[in-house]
């Protein structure tokens, strides 16, 4: 469930985000999280801002794998 | 990509290990991403009953269609409801008949639409687990000051089905835009509590990949294991202000689930401050219900009971163009992920 | 500002007036005709004959209109079979109210389409439906080629170990147009790929004789084709998912709908199939052609798996492209 | 019952199945293709080519339907150039929820108006468009045909003394349709004229080598052709008022509304222009063959009044046609 | 046919005889059978203001495109009026903009639309001299548990129209089926009482030759003459029952007739009891004063001051196409005739 | 103004007759006439039975000639 694609805040209008995907924009609600703001990166799901993102996604894997390995 | 995570995979040669993909997107990206061809024989990844539209009842699809054809409503829906077989009609059947059927991208847009059609009167239908129902339940704040929006409901909580399908499988796949809103202490409670394992992952490839490995090794090292694979995006307390928002507006109840039956506590309905926004009693409905094809093993297959190829009719009376039942009319339904990409290696049998 | 009214399809004085201004103005020809018939030479040639009607809402987009739609079409139908486009004639059918200014814009785009080809629009018709009796302005095209000497193309004739060639980047036209409609309130960047291709084509016959396969990828997609000419020919084919040409802005908008630019619709791009040992040389001439600048090797055709198409994935494993299906919606899941 | 859903239009697998058990079970012969364009032989002679949108609203009426229309108005666009009907296409655009079997009756009245002449569907396309965005079923045929050799029609060509014949009654079409339609609450039994005639004039051609114009009366009525004709080649018509035939049923009908036959739709009678020697031997062979029985000689050309029809009315005098006009519209002055 | 009224029309060679077909119908069936064209020159047929149509003023339409573009009204109408001009519009354009525009055949389905569509606003331009006035009136019986329905009125009377006109010709030939619901008596007041001349006629061949033959007979015996040549329809009572429709629900009000000005007491309102179906107060309209285009000469056309052709734009600007006055729109009207059949005499000239 | 057609009364159903002109039918008013029947002829205008008919044009025509005449 839930198809998520991952964009950029580029413009807060309250509520309100302006989002970008390469190029696609949209607003999208950003009732869901605190202190959104441009430059952000969220995940964007059926037109609401339900996470912010904090890394990507080889970098984590990275880091997943070395603890793993490491254990 | 994850050379590592592949070569751990692939060379795994131990016992059977069962993965449960709880996730119809995790499904969907798995097929795409073809990963079910390199697995070996020794994991097999059973997709459970993640996909909202797969376990909609069919007596939600017949209430929509007596809402649009019957009460003259506008329905407003996701695309995936669509072409969903309702016992007699599906939506787009029932469009073909003339019910106006709206497709929106946000549940917001269909407030918008409500707000530019005040002679119509608007129904979104209300589906999804904890991701999908903010977005569901915000709209009755941005309605508030119409009288021709509602919402059918069938929202659903995925913690019930875990419990309901914990013995189907060694570790689940988390799914990681639900845990993005409720957080990750549920998992760990059912890890210490039911010795449950499951990692929650995203959805690219190398998350993916990451994740079935973490299942690998864990799994060999025989306790109960908890990893949150996924921590860009899911947070240890999820979106407070989410959950929040669906508690505000809805109350847990029971819930149908398609092919599985009933579940207690796993559904969310309208609180009865909020009837003025509940279809069901706005335009009276009777209770409606559906008959399911008698046909169809959905169930067995979402409770990973049965592959898809071992239902009689799968690729043969049921086809995502002519779907028998839910899990083969969205692309995320298992039998139509398993029609669609076939798995090469899978439907090579 | 001028109507189309329903006195313009009464066949009478109106209708006589309308074709003079708007269509004889823009399309005449020694072959055009108000009449019942046109009268043409003998072509002496082998002919293709191919027809489309097109609905698009809205009628104007990002990079064309319905017109210059009708025209790419059918070109572009004619050119798969290796034919050189002679003549073509179009019939409308437009509501009443529609406005005149746009008509003629439309035809205006027709003619310098067809002029881009040189093929003459020979034979019209033009009706008016009544007020919600027809959306706008709906436009059928026929056109008739002469097929080039030597030239043999049909999606039967792909073989193993053939070259899939794709003309440009896939899925402009159907994300423009689903952009255009709004309905979704997502805001890009998207120009329809909509083109005529008949001079891509040209040049790379005059060279390249043994081309097995050329087809639009129109409504269906380059998925939709790849997967016909495999059941026609009853071959495999592999992609690669790496080389398929997409625009960001495509990706950005499918990607938030959950819908696959292999099945969205393409105006301006062909599927084209050749010996893997002609490949460079067809890359190069459609890389000298106009439209065609950006072609470009998406797999090859094999002898695994026939009637189905493949993709190797970023994980290197190779997997079903889902065969093509049903009405297009977006999803959340 | 079966409806046509968006998805039939989506050109997949529903598409693929409408055209296979629909349109390729009634038309299916050597050219008929679903592909891009179909490949036909060098047909080896002068062509006629045409083009005809039908929006006929209700799509089934007494004696026909939009399909049988759509063969017949293109057969006998092109059977005007002394053209034997050799290929045609036909698109159509559906409505979301047609019914199925009324699309297959269609097509199903295609084929058998199709073989009456001979002629051969050899390409189609099919959209479908949402409800309410077009009407019912929308079908756009062109046809390509071989000119017999030694014919050469054209309005142009009618000489003075020229005998002037219609093929049968006139304004049953016109008059039909309004009936179906049921807008002004008239019950009356008039079937269309909806015929093919190809055959009629092959057989008329094969004797009278030297026919001057023929024209289908259709949209505009047979008074609409004749102005055509008194226009392109700048002659005078005559008409002989009593010698015009009209059903009773077709004067009840058009005398309540203050309407005039000779501006009522016909799609299966002709104007055909011999010299008067020729006169003679045309109605016989026309009285000999299928839908043209009752064709009967209704006036001379003339070189008074060029450019104008006139009537010789009951009291002997002349007066003119009125020329055609505008949308026909029931009065009550 | 009839020969001997031919004989005797073609043998006049007296001073000239200016005769005028008060009905449009005349006047169309006159040039449809080719009657000017065997009329010696001596004898002048002059086309007169019997064209209900063309003696609408503009602010009619102005009104009905009103009601249907401003009010969303549904307008249905006689075919006549839907491609007259207005100021701005006509109801063709206006309907090509989104109005909704039904053409009827009889007044009485306008009501049988409005009890099928309730969720509709529809009004019936209500015209025609007293032949067709007892039908329009006859729609607010029909139309009495309707609240959606009523009528747009431009109803006029002929009697002061004779007034208006009788100096302009040496006899009229009065309309058969005006005079078939208002009887004779008022054509043998005018001879007794002003010496108006004139003559009932019928519709066809026969029956016009007739007349016309009559009139040039009694024309020759130098009295005031009155003949009801069209007995057969026309009695000398008239339809008392017709006429008691028409004044059950209309009364008489000053009337502007196009091109001619105003006439009093030539027109007919809905009586105040029936307000509930005038749509000028049903909908609250303003006063609408329409601009007639300057060029044209209709007013002079109607009252045989001049001849078509005597318009500079007839036949350029002004055609049944593209028309500038009223006189061109009606097929009945006297400029649209001499344009469509041209009178091949008068038409060569 | 005014066109009529001739038809004849095939029909009564109350205040509606329906009439047949050459084939043509048509329900119309018959509440501006007294006592039609079946068999009767009328004059049609508009949608409503305006004037019986009580002879033909020719005939008609004929009588008035012969007065005319034989004044
Ligand atoms: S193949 Fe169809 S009928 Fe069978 S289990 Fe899957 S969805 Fe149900
Ligand atoms: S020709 Fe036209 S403008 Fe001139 S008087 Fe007649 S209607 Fe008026
Ligand atoms: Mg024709
Ligand atoms: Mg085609
Ligand atoms: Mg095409
Ligand atoms: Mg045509
Ligand atoms: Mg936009
Ligand atoms: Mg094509
Ligand atoms: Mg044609
Ligand atoms: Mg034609
Ligand atoms: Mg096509
Ligand atoms: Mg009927």
């Amino acid at each position: 469930m839930c198809v998520g694609i991952s964009a950029k805040v580029i413009q807060m209008k309250g509520n309100v985000a302006i989002v970008d995907a390469t190029g696609a924009k949209r607003s999208v609600s950003a009732e869901l999280l605190d202190d959104l703001k441009p430059g952000d990166y969220v995940m964007v799901h059926a037109g609401a801002a339900i996470a912010k993102i904090t890394d990507d996604d080889e970098n984590e894997s990275k880091n997943l794998m070395e603890e793993l390995l490491g254990e | 990509m994850n050379k590592e995570a592949l070569e751990i995979i692939q060379s795994y040669q131990g016992p059977q290990i069962r993965i449960m993909e709880v996730c119809g997107t995790h499904t969907h990206e798995i097929f795409k991403l073809g990963i079910r061809n390199i697995l070996p024989d020794s994991i097999d990844l059973i997709s459970g009953p993640g996909c909202p539209v797969c376990v909609t009842p069919i007596d939600f699809i017949d209430e929509a269609v007596m809402l649009a054809l019957e009460k003259g409503c506008t329905i407003t829906t996701f695309g995936d409801l669509v072409r969903v077989p309702g016992t007699k009609l599906s939506l787009a059947q029932a469009r073909a008949r003339g019910a106006k059927v709206k497709v929106v991208y946000s549940p917001l847009d269909a407030v918008e639409y409500a707000k530019k059609h005040q002679d119509e009167q608007v129904v979104f239908l209300s589906i999804g687990f904890e991701t999908t129902t903010p977005s569901d339940v915000l709209t009755i704040k941005e309605a508030k000051d119409l009288t021709n929006f509602s919402l059918l409901t069938a929202n659903k909580t995925m913690p019930m089905a875990y419990e309901a399908m914990k013995d189907s499988c060694d570790a689940f796949l988390y799914p990681g835009h639900v845990h993005a809103i409720i957080g990750t202490k549920i998992c760990e409670e059912m890890r210490d509590q039911e010795g449950v394992s499951g990692v929650v992952a995203g959805f690219t490839a190398s998350e993916l990949l990451t994740a079935i490995a973490i299942i690998v090794k864990k799994v060999q090292q025989g306790q109960p294991f908890f990893v949150n694979a996924y921590p860009r995006v899911v947070k240890s307390e999820g979106s407070l202000k989410a959950q929040d928002i669906i508690y505000t507006y809805m109350e847990p109840c029971d819930a149908s689930w398609r092919g599985i039956g009933k579940i207690a506590h796993s559904g969310l309905q309208l609180k009865d401050a909020y009837k003025a926004y509940d279809a069901r009693k706005v335009y009276d409905l009777p209770a409606i219900k559906g008959k399911d094809n008698p046909a169809c093993r959905c169930g067995e297959v979402l409770r990973g009971a049965c592959k898809p190829y071992d239902c009689p009719v799968f690729g043969k009376g049921c086809t995502p163009d002519h779907p028998i039942g839910a899990c083969m009319v969205s692309s995320e339904g298992t039998c139509s992920a398993y029609y669609l990409y076939g798995g090469l290696k899978e439907w090579k049998k | 500002m001028e109507k189309v009214t329903l006195a313009h399809g009464s066949g009478g004085q109106a209708t006589a007036e309308l074709i003079d201004k708007v269509f004889k103005h823009h399309l005449n020809n020694e072959y055009f005709t108000a009449d019942d018939a046109s009268v043409l030479p003998n072509p002496q040639a082998t002919l293709a004959m191919s027809t489309d009607g097109f609905i698009v809402s809205p009628p104007f987009f990002n990079g064309g209109n319905i017109g210059k739609l009708s025209i790419c079409g059918t070109v572009n139908d004619l050119a798969c079979m290796g034919a050189k486009p002679l003549y073509m004639t179009c019939a409308f059918v437009i509501e009443e109210g529609f406005d005149m200014d746009q008509l003629e814009e439309i035809v205006a785009s027709m003619e310098k389409c067809a002029k881009e080809v040189g093929v003459k629009i020979v034979a019209g018709d033009t009706k008016v439906a009544g007020k919600g009796q027809v959306d706008q302005v709906f436009i059928t095209t026929t056109g008739v080629g002469a097929i080039k000497d030597g030239i043999k193309t049909s999606g039967a004739y792909a073989k193993a170990g053939d070259a899939i060639i794709v003309t440009g980047d896939i899925g402009r036209h159907g994300t423009c147009i689903l952009l255009e409609r709004d309905d979704y309130g997502i805001e890009a960047n998207v120009s329809s790929d909509c083109a005529p291709l008949w001079n891509a084509v040209d040049a790379l016959t005059d060279k390249v004789k043994d081309v097995h396969v050329i087809r639009d990828a129109t409504r269906g997609g380059v998925g939709t084709v790849l997967y016909e000419i495999a059941r026609e020919a009853n071959v495999g084919i592999k992609l690669e998912n790496k080389k398929i040409p997409v625009a960001e802005e495509v990706r950005g908008v499918t990607g938030m709908l959950g819908l696959d630019p292999l099945y969205l619709a393409c105006e301006g791009r062909m599927v084209i199939v050749v010996p893997a040992c002609e490949a460079d040389q067809t890359l190069q001439i459609l890389h000298q052609s106009k439209h065609t600048e950006n072609a470009a090797l998406i797999g090859y055709v094999t002898d695994e798996h026939p009637g189905h198409v493949t993709i190797t994935t970023e994980i290197g494993s190779e997997t079903l492209l889902p065969p093509p299906g049903n009405e297009l919606l977006p999803r959340i899941c």
